[in-house]
């Protein structure tokens, strides 16, 4: 997407300096305080039009987009800055400017892109319609039925796991528009407006007391053929477009994220009188190691990209290594809390590694099992890494 | 004992089948009433059933595997120790109104904990037994702030008592606190062990209904040897609790069967939300409750970091090192 | 086998007093000073011997035979006092009295009773010849042929992990009589004269020095037909009855002896002057934990046993949770060793719990791989005590 | 550096692949002189190839790799400390002799180790440099006693010297004393990485190979998750490895990776014996020969449980206790 263009040091070092600048300033101190999601989606929504007006929002987008055309070295300097200085992470505007602008710009018409690539930047957001009840980590087996009726699309079933969903104004759709033949063929891809009637949204109330995801009910929604990317049946190749959109950044600055916050984890210790407890010591030695190697690897992902030598994979290993990393954070910040980690405090929003110990704990299992979950990945690396054998697709139950 | 672990299995089941998971806290302390089992511990000659450790146990797998709220192992302790005080007069009208479900909280005496802090249900309890290797007291609970919890079955809370009647001090204070320190280890053990046994049962019919890539999840071998290690970790915790409920038991031997059986809880657990996938990391599935409560037992009276160590140092005591 | 008698509390602590008087002059205190695995396995021979002459080497044969006809619960009794007294365990003898005895007692005909029983009591060793280098944990694969010729049969194969086999005088060997049909039905089930013409035995040599195990090689092996337990095709199910022959005992004398042996991972705490590390502290404390959990397990395996409750994979659970432990044992003692434990000293034959952590810690794996590799038993575990479906037996690679 | 990591890594395979794992010692030790491997960190102005850490790791992960016997990770980390040393005189004949392969020892000062003991190929070194914080020097080795080692492709013995030649002290020595200690700890990381990939490489052939029950194991899902998990550690380890290996490194910093990467290897090659099933556990099949050197590099140059300790310390140390 962004042109991979040969940044010189100087110029990074220098985009560096304005960046830092610029979040001494306007990094919101307060973002960890919001008492509700709806205050975070709030403070989120501000967080992003910040950005865009200082030109750091859409760094990967095309040059012809304000704050687009920069190369992957370039974003990476942006997301570490971003992460060093603890600003909010860009949640609420993820899915609009990594999966949505990708599948428009990559499989979208002209007025598609025309229609909605400026929504974004406005600041209009969008959900992904991919997960159903029935489905998880299998996305062929989609069953949400989209019916052609002259113009329109009448669209039926569920969705869930949608970030944030009940925030969105837009919704990149899933749905299967044919039964017959391989699952994958009859899935088509849809641009559904989450105000429609027939859309409604529940949020999902998560064990930690966060509603990050929402499930999506559709009964006979009416979405415009125009309203369709790609013929029918092309579902499943664009969302791999939708789905490849970003890969590393993200794992990159939650590694960096996580190292920042291993601070909170040292003063647990001071806190608890255990600096002299030798076992401790080699644990919390040991954490560190890992959460080095969490981001050693991170960035090296990113410059096998850069250098055009990411293999099938390396992304299934940089998010294994992640998860395990922050599981392996937040028990130990569980296991030192002792009684007092039992005690429910607050929540934060938007954060992974908040020192809210059992709430960080709990809200790992979002990157053990979402997103393609960990047994998925191991699935992955044995047979596209390692080259061992697939089970054959006729495995069934006696 | 007279009545078999699998009687009171068998009765507690009974009794507590119907009211589902985490059933609703004023009913079921009720119900623990009606059945009988604050009288467990007992003597009989003091209208009791006379029933010793491995009946404790028993019932608390129960609880543990139904997830039934509040505060039963303390109560029971309390009681315990109250009937091992036979020079304490008040006790006389104490036990059985405390056998009739009034509400006595138990203070242990245990490491990062402040001896008017994390009391289950403090809000309910009536008076305090305050309970260290040096003294045994009673006092009145003057009011309480109760503090969120992420274990959504049992509630906890600071109090403020009032003025402490002293039960034993000395030599009988170290006896009534070893009796009440290793009887609730003991059923914190089981506890954990009856959570793990329905955390994992559950799991297991999940996977079997649960269906992906055209198969149940139950056929993925990988899942297989999980749910497996899950239950060999499950039933030597099991084996464990049982015969150290057998036998006499020290402090520190109770304490670590504690650690390993709530070690094994939460392993089983975070195990179960896991394989649960999407679906277990709602709250309207119960699967979280498993985990909130296995980290509660585990937080609770001393965690394994704790009772580990104090195993440790005693099994190193007891060997000379080699010349 | 034997009868399971009511024996009195009263008469058991006899028992016990009596073995433990008796071990206190008898038990052999050298044992572990052996230099090489035949002076080892000599001493064995002399110390069956003595126990056979003082009547507590065949306790769980019938009362017909001295020393035979003893509880379950007398059984238990015994290794517990064996394990207890540091004996040296029943290595030599442990396929003759129990595997042979048991496959013969229940499948072998008058003749071949009278034959082989006595002369077990005499001295005479038996090894196994099931596992073969192309079968490991799927016995039904095996491939050793024995074709009928008259009045005997020629064999022709090879056997591999036959515990002491280069010791043994005679063989319980399994063979196919053909290869049509279900695999079981073509196995045949033969007594082995190890002195025949053709039989070659070479000792595997093991990581940690050890010889525990042989291979068998059979070269046109003549065995006469009278030489067959069961009929042609019976051998899977007289396999059975070998392979259930012991069960639990063994486990709960080797619980036993590693929670005796914990003293020596305390020694060696003491020597490394860690005694005040609060990690080992609870380190070595959940590892006495796991042991005692371990020898919990057995007693309880045993209990069951006794009061006819044992249930499909209570054997598996006790098996993995032992060698478990067992490992772990040894990787503390490696890990507090440090480069001190890398120095390689003399083995000592027979035990699993030598204090020589790198030997202990590769012995460790003859029970997390051979009888039934760890992944064998959870699979029984998943499939027959937790009701998980088994996989269809047509997978196959595609 | 100017020749890149993937050179000296084909360029290692060229030389060492035809040997075959765990080659004879003395062909061995001359091909790395022939290779001039040496040289590597010798400056150019000293007739070297003036390379770096990365270049040391890129080479280290071969040796181990292939299991090649051997001192060179004391040889060259000792060649470096001497083009560190411009003071000292001797250096200028001692240098060119070590690159051609003449042995000296390194004696660094680790935790449970006198300085004169464990010393690889004691009985071939004709020189011991000791290296500690306080002190750098040099003795001539008068003798040797080599003990039985388990792991069959270092020789360890104990050495007696004669009379030292200080090369170092004080700050000087501090310094010399980091170089030493950060290379030998980058190497034996470098060698668990080189010997873990080839460990898992084994395991996965293996399993493809092997057939039981009428299907390759590799087709068995629980065995296809463990070595992912073995691969997931074996690629963050090395990640990590490079990522030290390209920037200033310090004491600690060195040990947490040297630590990382001996306990993933150890993880790999245990898995590696249980993959291979009872073909593991015989000493004709190179499957031990993985275990027993991820051992010994667990415990040389201090241990996991030293590093980690290490680690924790220098990172508590550098963060304020919150108020």
């Amino acid at each position: 997407m962004a042109h991979p263009t040969d940044v010189s040091t100087t110029a990074l070092a220098g985009l560096r300096a304005d960046l830092r600048a610029w979040l001494a300033v306007n990094r919101p101190a307060d973002w960890r305080a919001c008492a509700t999601h709806a205050e975070f989606a709030a403070s989120q929504r501000d967080w992003f039009r910040k950005l865009v007006e200082a030109g750091y929002a859409i760094p990967h987008w095309p040059a012809e987009w304000p704050g687009g055309g920069r190369s992957l070295a370039e974003q990476k300097v942006i997301y570490e800055e971003l992460a060093r200085a603890d600003a909010p992470r860009l949640l609420l505007s993820f899915v609009s400017t990594y999966h949505a602008f990708a599948t428009l710009h990559e499989c979208g018409n002209a007025e598609q892109k025309a229609r909605y690539l400026p929504g974004i930047l406005r600041g209009e957001t969008w959900c992904q319609g991919f997960s159903e009840p029935g489905a998880g980590s299998d996305l062929a087996a989609v069953r949400t039925r989209a019916e052609r009726r002259g113009d329109v699309y009448a669209v039926n079933g569920q969705k869930v796991w949608s970030t944030m969903a009940q925030y969105a104004d837009r919704c990149l759709l899933l749905a299967r528009t044919a039964s017959e033949g391989a699952k994958q063929a009859g899935l088509t891809y849809f641009l559904l407006d989450m105000t429609a009637p027939g859309v409604t949204v529940r949020p999902i109330h998560q064990i930690q007391g966060d509603e990050e995801f929402a499930e999506i009910f559709l009964d006979n929604v009416e979405i415009p053929v125009t309203e369709r990317i790609g013929a029918e049946g092309d579902g499943w190749a664009v969302a791999q477009a939708t789905l490849s959109s970003e890969r590393g950044l993200t794992l990159m600055e939650l590694g960096y994220r996580m190292r920042g916050a291993l601070d909170r984890l040292a003063a647990l210790i001071g806190e608890t009188g255990r600096t002299g407890d030798a076992g401790v010591q080699r644990d919390f030695g040991a954490l560190t190691g890992q959460v080095d190697a969490v981001c050693a690897l991170a960035d090296q992902f990113l410059d096998r990209r850069m250098t055009g030598q990411e293999q099938v994979g390396d992304a299934s290993v940089v998010k294994n290594a992640y998860s395990r990393a922050l599981r392996a954070y937040a028990a130990l910040g569980v296991r030192l809390g002792g009684i007092a980690a039992q005690r429910r405090e607050p929540i934060t929003y938007g954060d992974l590694n908040s020192g809210n110990w059992m709430a960080d704990f709990m809200n790992s299992y979002a990157w053990t099992i979402a997103g393609g979950s960990e047994e998925i990945q191991r699935n992955i690396i044995a047979e596209r890494m390692l080259g061992m054998p697939r089970e054959p697709k006729g495995w069934t139950a006696p | 004992m007279m009545i078999s672990r699998e009687e009171l299995r068998d009765s507690a089941r009974k009794g507590l089948g119907s009211d589902g998971l985490a059933p609703d806290p004023v009913a079921s302390w009720d119900r623990l009433v009606d059945m009988g089992w604050f009288a467990l511990a007992v003597p009989e000659e003091l209208g009791g059933l006379g029933l010793g450790a491995e009946a404790l146990a028993a019932v608390h797998v129960e609880l543990g595997r139904a997830l039934v709220p509040g505060a039963a192992i303390a109560q029971m302790a309390a009681i315990e120790v109250l009937c091992a005080a036979p020079d304490f007069a008040d006790r006389a009208a104490l036990i059985p109104a405390a056998v009739a479900g009034e509400r006595i909280g138990l203070s242990l005496d245990a490491p990062g904990r402040p001896a008017t802090g994390c009391v289950i249900d403090a809000d309910q309890v009536r008076q305090l037994l305050l309970v260290s290797p040096q003294r045994i007291a009673l006092a009145p609970v003057l009011g309480a702030t109760m503090v969120p919890t992420w274990d959504e079955t049992r509630r906890l809370g600071d109090v403020a008592i009032g003025a402490e009647t002293v039960i034993a001090a000395g030599d009988a204070a170290r006896g009534l606190y070893d009796l009440a320190t290793t009887r609730v280890l003991l059923a914190l053990a089981a506890d954990a062990v009856g959570g793990a046994a329905a955390a994992l049962a559950m799991t297991v019919d999940y996977l079997k209904t649960r269906r992906q890539f055209d198969r149940p999840l139950a056929l993925f071998q990988a899942l297989k040897h999980r749910v497996a290690d899950c239950q060999i970790a499950l039933v030597a915790a099991e084996a464990l609790l049982w015969s150290r409920a057998a036998a006499p038991l020290t402090v520190a031997m109770a304490g670590a069967l504690k650690a390993r059986a709530t070690t094994m809880f939460r392993d089983v657990a975070e195990e179960a939300v896991q394989l649960h996938g999407g679906i277990g990391l709602t709250a309207e599935h119960p699967c979280h409750l498993f985990l909130k409560r296995a980290f509660l037992d585990a937080a609770l009276a001393g965690d394994a970091d704790h009772w580990n160590a104090v195993a440790g140092q005693s099994a190193l005591a007891l060997v000379q090192p080699a010349s």
